[in-house]
């Protein structure tokens, strides 16, 4: 059965080459089902490859083909099928799948619909190579395949410069987290001699032979890379900004699947990761300072988009946060739920700006409740299921982060809690705004209003029950006992993942869950209260007096900062370097050079008169010489 | 000894032949026109083949006589196109003296 | 004196008058097959059938006043005629006339010297023969004479590449450079003409245009250039060229008869029982029967065919004939093969 | 006995018509006696039994080459050389030059009585077609077939040349 695992990316590739080469004139329905058939293909593959796994199938290599052989460095293509890597299929293929469905309604009308699913296949295609490569190689090929997509769909309108701009912030953003990968990269192939996770980490224990600074530094640098992929502080500013691209893509690539690669690739390093206790403090307060940050940022912020997507930073933030403690596959349970519902927010967000016709801005929404039921029910439940209120799916996977920071960190704890609050309330703000009240905007929106069709609304629908239902793989003991079915997912990704070293009792993890629970309710209170009955309205950008406000709206400058402290130098030194050294020192120095054979040239044209006698006495003499010498 | 007619040796033969190809040379260095200094090349040519011919014949090889042939082809090329070129100088400058005619390119 | 020697001269002497006999009744000829051509009488005043025309003719040429241009290159315009007479006369020195004369017992080839490059030489003299008129129309300082003369030195070069390609096919075949083994071969077997038709042809053309005749007369061609390379010549100097002209057509004949219609030798030689000399003699008299033909067929073309236009004698030299030759050389390799003649 | 008076004849003509060439002012004269020396050259041919080479050389140089001057000449209209000027240095210069290499090479050709070289009883067959041909077309094939296509390079060089529409 494993052996099947290769068919898992053939599927979406043959999608993609298919609808470039023969997708002309085919029709756009047509070509949804291809796109949409391929992924649906994969998902049942990974269903099947899936379940030998559950079944207690062990961790296996299927081998492709040869790649590189070059002295020791051996890679070949090959996949790898293990509970972490299956489970990534799983929700891969299955959010992908639906998503493509729901592409097909929602960018119908786009000239370029065609391209755009083509290149959601070529991305489920790279996405399906990061998670099943054997080795860092392997993954870095779909590492970058997943970088490149996401390029290529931010600037898929790509008429519109701003939509360019952000497409190469995020390339280039990208690429200095690649930079750390490869350098993490190296120290690992120079200390050990391979890049094969099997070779690797063969032992489930620590490292094979990375010691010391070496260790660290290998894992703080993957971690580097994870930052850029996952939009971790210091390398977070793209992510807001790759909401220039169609919905779904957001809802794909910038919240289910590619942003979560980080947090793939620290699991799957995870006994490099366990045995750094350095680099786990460093991914601990990267994590809680993103999650702070996403968050109040997020409270300011009146794109529908732009507030999912500092959400998106902040809940990534708290995965890391769960990864620096040590509980991989708490973060892992925490990707997957937060798939659930944040691709399900952001496809209720696609619906809307679907129905009111492109506008993103909620002080020109409110009252959408009475226009689009299902999208607003779907949405609903995805916020409820964000904000951590039981027994949704974010409840439990962000109730067990918590309950790690409790146990080992009491500062995070308090900031991990400060920011589920932070999330109810701006999650909250966002949905009252949104969805209730009366409507804001100009009269010929009010009169476009409609809900979405059907193409749309199923997949909601079908998001909203994951959400619903996702937490259950990941009950705590607490519940867990009750039901039989305490910590599955932790079971499963045993062989894969180092487990965290939890002794908490039964007691202490109700009374977290109680205190988790009762922060998102007053959150929520609070929301109400500022949105739903007293209809407080965000302020216009110019309204804005009071100086922390600006600053979350403004998103703490940083972009500005860069600005300064990046590009600016960096102008000036090349404005210096073009205006001094160049013409100076370099063309000095070429002048120069140019200067021996404009020389050696002006004293050897006295001999090229055009004479021809000059010449021939030339040779003339030259045989004298030759004779006399020879005689 | 050396006979290779009677009372002629290879030294008479020597002897013409250098006698030709310094005419040839002198031609070269007192005249202008790049006709005769053509012609004087030609000569030259000549008395080199004189020598061949006139060793062919000291050791009855054919060797020799082979490589006076290919003299003589390459020297049918050579004036083919060297008489082009003059003509086409002629053509454009109206002389044929290679005091004019000192510059690659005009 | 040696008696090889003697004979030598004698032959030499015997050899050139004829020439110069038969040169000097072709042009009594000429005017005769004209006129029969162009239904008149001819010249019919000096002697019975105005045999005596050409001794008349000769006499004028001789009693003229000499006139030499004041602006000419005197020696170069004196010694022109001269040269193209010499190379006219040098060619019949490897001509074979008969087999062979015995005199007290000792066998005499009929042929003046039978040098065993025989058909370089004729190349040779044929190439330089061009000089003559080269420098006749130079020395002349008249622009009719040097357009003449341009015209008839390329013409010359242009049609000796395509004769020398069709005689290396007859070379090819033969396997000798010497006019006496050629003409021996023809002895016993097929004249060449049957293995060589087309190398023939090319060759009858290029002996056309090498002699200046119609149809390739341009370079004399009179209502262009007026006389030609010979405007300026008077008296004997122009009696000199004509005449050197009608030498050089009797030696084409001869030639064309001795390499491609078997020369001397005629069917059924040895079938008649005629022995040594009296079989010489005939042998002779054949070739010289065979020449006559020739000759009469350089007139009849005369004045049959219009001449030719100056380009249209160009693209028949360099993009008929030449091609035709070097088709003729590459058949004749096959032949060879296929006849096993081959090393 | 006759060979040797030959010899000093042809040598004289040779050297004779060489130097009228150089000096004379007339350019046909100089072609005129140039052909003398070939001709004088290729009877100096002859007296060594290399009969295919005199006849080669007769075609080659006089029929083909000199007719090309003679022929550039006459297009030309070229009846005098004009006057060279020239500098007195460059004289003085030309005639040491010429004078020494003159020298040098009898100083060489003297060498030569030192060797004692036994001429090889040659046979009168050596200049003969057939052998020449033979060395021709199996030891020096591939040089003569490269040789043919240096003539279509020549060929097609002079034809371009000579194109009236080049400027």
């Amino acid at each position: 059965m494993e052996k099947l695992v290769s068919l898992i990316p053939l599927f979406p590739l043959v999608g993609f080459l298919y609808i470039t080469f023969f997708g002309k004139g085919l029709s756009k329905n047509l070509i949804g089902g291809i796109g949409s058939g391929a992924i649906f293909l994969s998902f049942i593959v990974s269903i099947a490859v899936f379940t030998t796994q559950l079944h207690g199938g062990n961790p296996t290599t299927v081998k492709v083909l040869d790649w590189i052989t070059a002295g020791t460095f051996d890679i070949d293509i090959a996949f790898i099928v293990d509970p972490l890597s299956t489970i990534y299929l799983l929700f891969i293929t299955g959010v992908g799948f639906l998503i493509h469905v729901y592409s097909i309604g929602y960018m119908h009308d786009d000239e370029g619909f065609n391209r755009f699913i083509a290149y959601l296949n070529f991305f489920v295609f790279f996405m399906l190579i990061l998670v099943l490569g054997d080795s860092y190689v392997t993954m870095f090929v779909g590492w970058e395949g997943v970088g490149l997509c996401s390029f290529m769909l931010i600037g898929f309108w790509y008429k519109d410069m701003k939509n360019n701009d952000a497409a190469k912030k995020a390339f280039i953003i990208n690429r200095i987290g690649d930079l750390g990968l490869i350098i993490g990269m190296c120290i690992i192939f120079f200390q050990t001699g391979s890049l094969k996770y099997d070779e690797l980490y063969i032992s489930g224990s620590e490292a094979s032979s990375l010691q010391g600074w070496h260790l660290h530094a290998a894992a703080i640098f993957l971690f580097i890379g994870a930052m850029g992929k996952s939009a971790q502080i210091p390398l977070h500013t793209w992510l807001p900004d790759a909401m220039a691209g169609p919905t779904p893509v957001s809802a794909l690539i910038h919240a289910a699947t590619m942003v979560t690669a980080g947090i793939y690739m620290v699991a799957r390093s995870s006994d490099l990761f366990s045995a750094s206790d350095i680099a786990s403090d460093v991914v601990t307060y990267v994590g809680i300072l993103t999650a702070i940050l996403g968050a109040t940022i997020a409270l300011t912020q009146n794109d529908i988009k732009k507030v999912l997507a500092y959400s998106t930073v902040s809940q990534l933030g708290l995965m890391f946060v769960a990864l620096g403690l040590g509980a991989y596959s708490i973060a892992v349970f925490h990707v997957i739920t937060h798939a659930f519902f944040k691709a399900l927010l952001f496809l209720g967000s696609g619906s809307v700006i679907h129905g009111m016709g492109g506008e993103q801005d909620i002080r020109r929404m409110g009252g959408l409740k009475k226009y689009m039921p299902t999208t607003h029910i779907t949405f609903l439940i995805g916020t409820i299921a964000i904000a951590g209120i039981p027994p949704l799916a974010g409840f439990f996977s962000k109730d067990q982060i918590i309950a790690v920071a409790f146990e080992n960190n009491i500062l995070i704890f308090v900031l991990a809690s400060l920011v589920s609050a932070l999330t109810a309330f701006y999650m909250f703000r966002l949905y009252y705004l949104t969805f209730h009240g009366k409507f804001r905007g100009t009269h010929d929106q009010e009169h476009h209003l409609h809900e979405s069709p059907k193409v749309m609304t199923i997949p909601l629908v079908v998001l909203a029950g994951l959400s619903i239902v996702g937490g259950f793989i990941g009950f705590p003991h607490a519940v867990g006992h009750s039901v039989h079915f305490p910590h599955w997912l932790d079971h499963f990704l045993e062989k894969t993942v180092v487990m965290p070293f939890m002794e908490a009792d039964v007691a202490t993890e109700s009374i977290l869950m109680i205190v988790a629970t009762v922060i998102a309710l007053v959150s929520t209170y609070f929301a109400y209260n500022m949105y739903k009955k007293n209809e407080e309205l965000a302020l216009e950008d110019d309204e804005i007096e009071s100086s922390t406000h600006l600053t979350l709206v403004n998103k703490y400058y940083i972009d500005e900062l860069y600005d300064k402290i990046i590009r600016k130098p960096v102008d000036q030194l090349s404005a210096f370097i073009g205006k001094f050294i160049e013409p100076n020192v370099v063309d000095g120095l070429v002048k120069q050079v140019s200067a021996i054979p404009q020389g050696i040239g002006a004293a050897t044209k006295l001999v090229q008169n055009g004479k021809m006698v000059m010449y021939i006495l030339a040779m003339i003499i030259g045989l004298i010489v030759l004779l006399i010498t020879l005689i | 000894m050396m006979e290779i007619l009677p009372n002629v040796t290879i030294n008479h033969y020597l002897m013409l032949s250098v006698a030709l190809f310094t005419i040839g040379a002198f031609g070269i260095l007192f005249r202008r026109n790049a006709i005769i200094m053509f012609m004087c090349v030609e000569l030259m040519l000549n008395a080199v083949n004189l020598t061949l011919v006139a060793f062919s014949k000291l050791w009855g090889g054919t060797d020799a006589q082979v490589f006076v042939f290919f003299i003589m082809v390459v020297a049918a090329a050579e004036v083919a196109v060297g008489l082009a070129i003059l003509m086409m100088l002629y053509r454009n400058m109206h002389t044929t003296s290679t005091d004019v005619l000192d510059k690659l390119k005009w | 004196m040696d008696p090889i020697l003697l004979y030598k001269i004698i032959l030499c002497v015997i050899v050139f008058a004829v020439s110069l006999g038969i040169a000097a009744y072709m042009t009594w000829g000429e005017r005769k097959i004209a006129a029969v051509l162009q239904d008149r009488v001819g010249p019919d005043r000096a002697g019975p059938f105005g045999l005596f025309q050409p001794l008349a003719d000769g006499l004028k040429m001789f009693m003229k006043e000499e006139m030499i241009p004041g602006a000419s290159n005197k020696f170069l315009f004196i010694l022109a005629p001269g040269f193209f007479m010499l190379t006219a006369c040098m060619t019949s020195v490897v001509i074979p006339w008969g087999s062979g004369l015995e005199i007290n017992g000792t066998v005499y080839p009929m042929q003046i010297t039978d040098i065993n490059i025989g058909l370089l030489y004729l190349l040779g003299v044929v190439s330089i023969g061009v000089y003559g008129i080269m420098i006749g129309g130079w020395a002349s300082n008249n622009k009719y004479s040097l357009m003449g003369a341009l015209r008839a030195s390329s013409q010359m070069i242009s049609y000796e590449v395509a004769m020398g390609l069709a005689l290396i096919a007859l070379v090819m075949w033969t396997g000798t450079l010497s006019l006496g083994e050629i003409a021996r071969q023809q002895d016993a077997g097929w004249a060449n003409v049957v293995y060589q038709p087309l190398g023939f042809l090319i060759f009858l053309i290029c002996a056309f245009a090498e002699t200046n005749r119609a149809p390739f007369d341009l370079p004399e061609s009179e209502s262009e250039l007026v006389g030609g390379y010979h405007t300026e010549y008077s008296s004997m100097k122009l009696g000199f060229f004509l005449f050197a002209e009608y030498i050089n057509m009797f030696i084409s004949s001869a030639v064309l008869a001795t390499l491609y219609w078997g020369g001397y030798n005629f069917p059924f030689q040895h079938e008649l029982g005629l022995e040594g000399n009296t079989l010489a003699i005939i042998q002779t008299v054949v070739l010289f029967a065979k020449i006559l033909i020739f000759i009469f067929i350089f007139m009849w073309v005369r004045w049959t065919l219009p001449r030719f236009r100056y380009d249209q004698l160009m693209n028949l030299g360099w993009k008929v004939l030449l091609p035709l030759a070097i088709a003729n050389i590459f058949f004749t390799g096959i032949g060879m093969y296929l006849f096993g003649k081959l090393g | 006995m006759l060979t040797e008076y030959a010899f000093w004849f042809l040598s004289f003509l040779a050297v004779f018509s060489a130097l009228t060439m150089v000096v004379t002012k007339n350019p046909v004269y100089s072609v005129l006696s140039l052909i003398l020396t070939f001709f004088a050259i290729a009877g100096h041919y002859f007296l060594m039994n290399a009969q295919f080479l005199a006849a080669v050389h007769i075609i080659v140089y006089a029929g083909a080459i000199m007719v090309l001057f003679l022929y550039v000449i006459m297009m030309l209209n070229l009846n005098k050389f004009e006057d060279e000027k020239k500098s007195l240095f460059m004289n003085s210069l030309s005639v040491i030059a010429g004078c020494i290499l003159g020298f040098v090479l009898l100083a060489v050709v003297k060498r030569t009585d030192e060797l004692t070289i036994v001429a090889k009883a040659s046979s009168a067959e050596v200049g003969l077609v057939e052998n020449l041909g033979n060395a021709l077309y199996k030891d020096y094939l591939l040089p003569f077939e490269m040789a043919s296509v240096l003539f279509l390079a020549a060929m097609v060089g002079a034809v371009y040349l000579s194109k009236k529409e080049m400027v």
